[in-house]
């Protein structure tokens, strides 16, 4: 099973972004499951949502607590929140950033990798929503997803132009990690 | 009295017609509100359904397994009538629209849906629910039954119950003149929530108030009427005298008649040299504290103020 | 006037414990009654006041006839009639059982 | 039965969908003629579900926006009591100001069915999962079942709506907040035209017809309300038949299997050793506990009541009586005795052959998240129940932070 944690802010679309990952690795076959730590935070306040995959049916409902892949929505998170927390030392950290993976205050064994998907967002959207574009970047970082099933779940959820732009901007996000 | 007047026995030659208001029900002597539901039903007729919350004529009504009602009717709890009732208007809106051949009735305006509660049930502890049915625009007509006071329960205090009155709950007493409150108006409640008929009558004129129930029913959305009717019981005075009791509260101004169309009066029954409020008082137990002393000749003319009041606002006075 | 069988023949509870319409006919109130009243039927106009105001169904024509009287059967002895009779055509007067 | 073996690859008719959605989407599906609700987190999600597909057009129902739980349940009265098939939904508080109203449509015998979006009771507030709320309702008349994942949410509304019609009662079909509420999980949903074969029209026995009229909700004098009241007894007793017979229709139309043990009860390695016993979402994390222990030679399985009134009696007697210990996991709690859960199966196995020692704990009160960890402790802790307890051993709190207590850490 491969469970993913994701660090974010209110507003910035952790639940969806865990919700496109569940639904992505749906389309791929495997069963998949997505859920926020539920809480009543409101827009900015720090936030966690949570992923499995796994090749047989879920039935595990307890929170995320030893992720396989973190995923860091916004940098500012990284002062106060550690969330590497029980992280998989094979495991992978995904953080939205301008910078390298070095220049990142994250003390950890796993491996990081960075994007700028805010940026990307950011010329594909105009809007700095970013899920897409990480969506991208966690499929481009692990191989687990696919990029016909990430245009498959973003068309199917978005629609329309919207939904192309959402495509384009994860595509580069894929191509810009994997490369 | 001669003897051949004490053996005079009618009872198998009289014509009953069609009654949906059944005799056998099991309401005082005398009961104002038992002429109210008679009013009611015959206005309405059979193609009625009616939701009716736990009170009087609930209790009167329905002991299993008797009914004394020849409509569709439904008791479910105390605060609710209204929502019982906007639940069936739902159903039948829905039956309407998807399954017009749910019923013999060929369509859901055809039906009356009546929700008849008292002024406890209404005013107190069911305004959520009338609240609720009025603001969503249902399609029912919700009549309140006054009797001043819980009648079911043993004469608690409503708020409905008027200044002066000694109830179980609001006793008259040394320091207390009794209920210490005015009737709450339930009409402009009813018109403030954008109800387009609201109307006011009194069970001493029974045709002025089946017009108005039929008027009533014969628009569609939200309608309350207020239908005043005396209980011979929690008001103490001889049961012969509710039409009378009813009809001298109309008269006093205490219970004022008119009609209100989207918020505005549109008729009132005016008054010919209005009487005063004493000579209602006068008439029953509840109010016999007042008399005694100081306190209560100034609860009477705080009385007589408020009704004027109204009665100036309402442009009663011929 | 809607017949109604007696309800405790053969009494089952229904499910939801729904009920006949009609069926409290068989209550028949006027055991509760200590005055009755009784009428002047030369004196009376047939006017119905009686029947208008009577909370139980009680004060009724009499069939073939031109004035009213009581169904005992239902009639408590409210007096209302008495009061509303235009012509003092009703009296209520103490009843010997 | 191990479900991972049975489950079908999820990537052919489910989708990945909101608990919430997913439920509402099943509702659509039973095509109620009135839905009447109110948003209470984390129930919501039905309701807004439910509302858009109305407002799209692909749901025609008449959607009452009430001013209150209390008169969603009294307008879904009304409602059924009209002969529309009826549906509501709600969580924790709401549940109570229905309590009055839906105690009622159990004696009115209203097939009304609700989902109930489990969660703990005020004060404090708390807008996290547990069962005190549908514990709270347990003797009202209600048939209650208990989901453990989102497509048993889905499928015991629609599976409610067959037995509540047929036997004139009301249903709580409860799935706990949050944890399904708010999960992404695929789910089969159900067509129309599925729902159809498996789910014929209401045809109620008595209802408001002006043409019929009939007169409901008549008061019972001592001499008739006990028999008016049993026969609610009796009818909760005759829906274990209609349930038996739903869950073998229910496979036939939709494939899905809940028949073990006549649809009340579901257990994964039920011959074990070992036996635990819980409702809802926390089985599934149970199941993942099992298997490591298992692993390790420990015999424990999971007994687990889909059904909670009417109380699986001989199920629970056959599934338990021959077990070496079982360990109860209850949300829900009865201050002044012990868990209500662990008093009913205590009380199911007091005359039946044999009564094995019986642990209870209170666990994931308000949410608190269950650890696999925490589960494996209470696993240990049932292996070593034997013997006559007093009242004290019998339930413990595993997760109680003692630190917080006033009266601090001295047990």
């Amino acid at each position: 099973m491969e469970e993913i944690r994701i660090h974010g802010r209110g507003g910035q679309g952790s639940v969806t972004l865990a919700q496109l990952l569940a639904q992505a690795a749906h389309e791929e076959g495997t069963w998949a499951q997505a859920f926020p730590a539920f809480g009543v935070e409101r827009r900015g306040a720090p936030v966690e949502a949570f992923a499995r995959f796994d090749e047989t049916k879920i039935t595990d409902r307890s929170q995320v607590d030893e992720p396989d892949y973190v995923i860091v929505q916004d940098t500012s998170l990284l002062e106060y929140v550690d969330v590497t927390d029980g992280l998989n030392e094979d495991g992978l950290v995904l953080v939205n950033t301008d910078a390298d993976p070095e220049e990142l205050d994250i003390e950890t064994d796993a491996e990081v990798v960075t994007v700028d998907a805010t940026e990307i967002a950011l010329q594909h959207l105009g809007r700095p929503i970013m899920n897409t574009a990480l969506l991208g970047a966690f499929a481009g970082a692990t191989g687990l997803l696919g990029q016909d099933s990430m245009e498959a779940v973003i068309t199917r959820k978005f629609g329309g132009e919207i939904g192309e732009q959402n495509v384009a901007a994860t595509n580069e996000a894929f191509s810009e990690v994997s490369a | 009295m001669s003897s051949d007047l004490q053996d005079q026995d009618y009872t198998d030659e009289v014509e009953h017609g069609e009654e949906l208001w059944n005799p056998g029900h099991r309401a005082c002597a005398g009961c104002g509100p038992a002429l109210a539901m008679k009013y009611i039903t015959e206005a309405a007729g059979e193609n009625t359904i009616i939701s009716q919350p736990t009170g009087c004529m609930e209790v009167v009504s329905t002991p299993y397994p008797e009914s004394s009602w020849g409509t569709s009717y439904i008791h479910n709890i105390f605060e609710n009538a209204a929502s019982v009732a906007s639940g069936i208007e739902a159903a039948y809106k829905s039956f309407d629209r998807r399954d017009p051949d749910h019923l013999d009735v060929e369509k859901e305006d055809d039906v009356n849906i009546i929700a008849v509660g008292g002024d406890g049930a209404t005013a107190d502890i069911g305004i959520r629910a009338l609240s609720g049915m009025m603001e969503r625009g249902h399609d029912v007509t919700y009549i309140m039954y006054d009797n001043e006071a819980y009648m079911n329960t043993g004469v608690q205090r409503s708020s409905q119950t008027p200044l002066g009155a000694s109830t179980t709950t609001s006793p008259a007493g040394e320091v207390s003149i009794g209920n210490d409150t005015n009737k709450k108006d339930m009409a402009s409640i009813a018109a403030d929530h954008g109800v387009g008929y609201v109307a006011t009558a009194s069970i001493s004129n029974p045709n002025d108030f089946k017009q108005k129930v039929e008027e009533a029913l014969s628009r569609d959305g939200p309608k309350f009427l207020h239908v005043y009717s005396p209980c011979p019981v929690g008001w103490s005075y001889e049961s012969s005298k509710t039409v009378e009791l009813a009809e001298l509260a109309v008269e006093t101004g205490l219970f004022p008649v008119f009609e209100m169309e989207d918020g505005e009066i549109t008729s009132v029954n005016k008054i010919r040299d209005r009487k005063p409020v004493r000579e209602w008082l006068e008439t029953q137990g509840r109010f016999k504290h007042l008399f005694k002393d100081e306190k209560g000749e100034q609860a009477i003319e705080e009385l007589q103020e408020w009704i004027d009041d109204r009665a100036e606002d309402l442009g009663l006075d011929a | 006037m809607s017949q109604s069988e007696d309800p405790y023949e053969d009494l089952k509870i229904t499910t939801g414990a729904v009920v006949e319409p009609n069926t409290s006919r068989v209550n028949k109130t006027g055991s509760w009654r200590q005055f009755k009243p009784v009428i002047d039927a030369e004196t009376c106009i047939a006017c119905g006041q009686c029947d208008t105001f009577c909370p139980d169904q009680a004060a009724k024509p009499v069939e073939g006839e031109d004035f009213y009287a009581f169904d005992l059967d239902y009639c408590k002895g409210c007096g209302i009639c008495e009061e509303v009779c235009p012509v003092d055509a009703i009296d209520m007067i103490r009843e010997v059982k | 039965m191990a479900k991972a073996e049975q489950e079908p690859n999820p990537s052919g008719e489910q989708e990945v969908m909101k608990g919430t959605s997913a439920v509402a989407k099943g509702v659509m599906a039973a095509d109620p003629d009135v839905i009447s609700a109110y948003p209470i987190t984390p129930q919501t999600g039905v309701v807004e579900k439910l509302s858009e597909l109305v407002a799209d057009g692909e749901l025609d129902s008449e959607f009452i926006k009430v001013d209150s739980e209390f008169n969603a349940a009294s307008t879904c009265i009304g409602a059924s009591a009209a002969g529309a098939r009826a549906f509501s939904a709600t969580s924790s508080q709401g549940l109570k100001l229905m309590s009055e109203p839906l105690f009622t449509a159990a004696g009115m015998r209203l097939p009304i069915v609700m989902a109930v979006a489990n969660r703990s009771l005020s004060a404090p507030l708390s807008i996290w999962a547990d069962h005190t709320d549908a514990f709270a309702e347990r003797d009202g008349g209600m048939l209650q079942f208990h989901a453990e994942d989102v497509q048993e949410a889905i499928d015991h509304v629609l599976m409610g709506f067959r037995v509540a019609e047929q036997v004139n009662l009301p249903v709580l079909s409860n799935f706990d907040g949050f944890i399904l509420t708010h999960v992404q999980e695929p789910a089969d949903i159900p067509s129309e035209e599925e729902v159809n074969e498996f789910l014929p029209p209401r045809d109620p026995a008595f209802t408001l017809d002006p043409s019929d009229p009939k007169t409901m909700g008549a008061y019972a004098r001592p001499e008739h309300w006990t028999e008016a009241r049993y026969e609610i007894q009796a009818a909760m007793m005759e829906s274990k038949e209609v349930w038996a017979e739903t869950v073998e229709e229910f496979k036939e139309v939709f494939g899905r299997d809940y028949t073990e043990y006549n649809g009340m009860i579901d257990t994964y390695h039920g011959d074990a050793d070992y036996r635990l016993v819980a409702l809802g979402s926390m089985c599934g994390t149970i199941r993942g506990v099992i298997d490591q222990y298992r692993e390790q030679g420990v015999d424990v399985g999971l007994v687990r009541p889909r059904v909670h009134r009417p109380f699986p009696t001989e199920e629970i007697r056959k599934a338990l009586g021959d077990a070496e210990a079982v360990g109860v996991l209850t949300k829900e709690m009865s201050p002044g005795y012990e868990s209500a859960l662990a008093g009913e199966i205590k009380g199911t196995l007091y005359h039946a052959e044999n009564q094995p020692p019986i642990k209870s704990f209170v666990i994931g009160m308000a949410g608190r998240d269950i650890t696999a960890a925490e589960i494996g402790a209470m696993i240990e802790e049932t292996m070593e129940a034997s013997g006559p307890m007093t009242f004290d051993e019998q339930e413990s709190w595993p997760q109680l932070r003692e630190e917080l207590l006033q009266t601090g850490g001295d047990q």
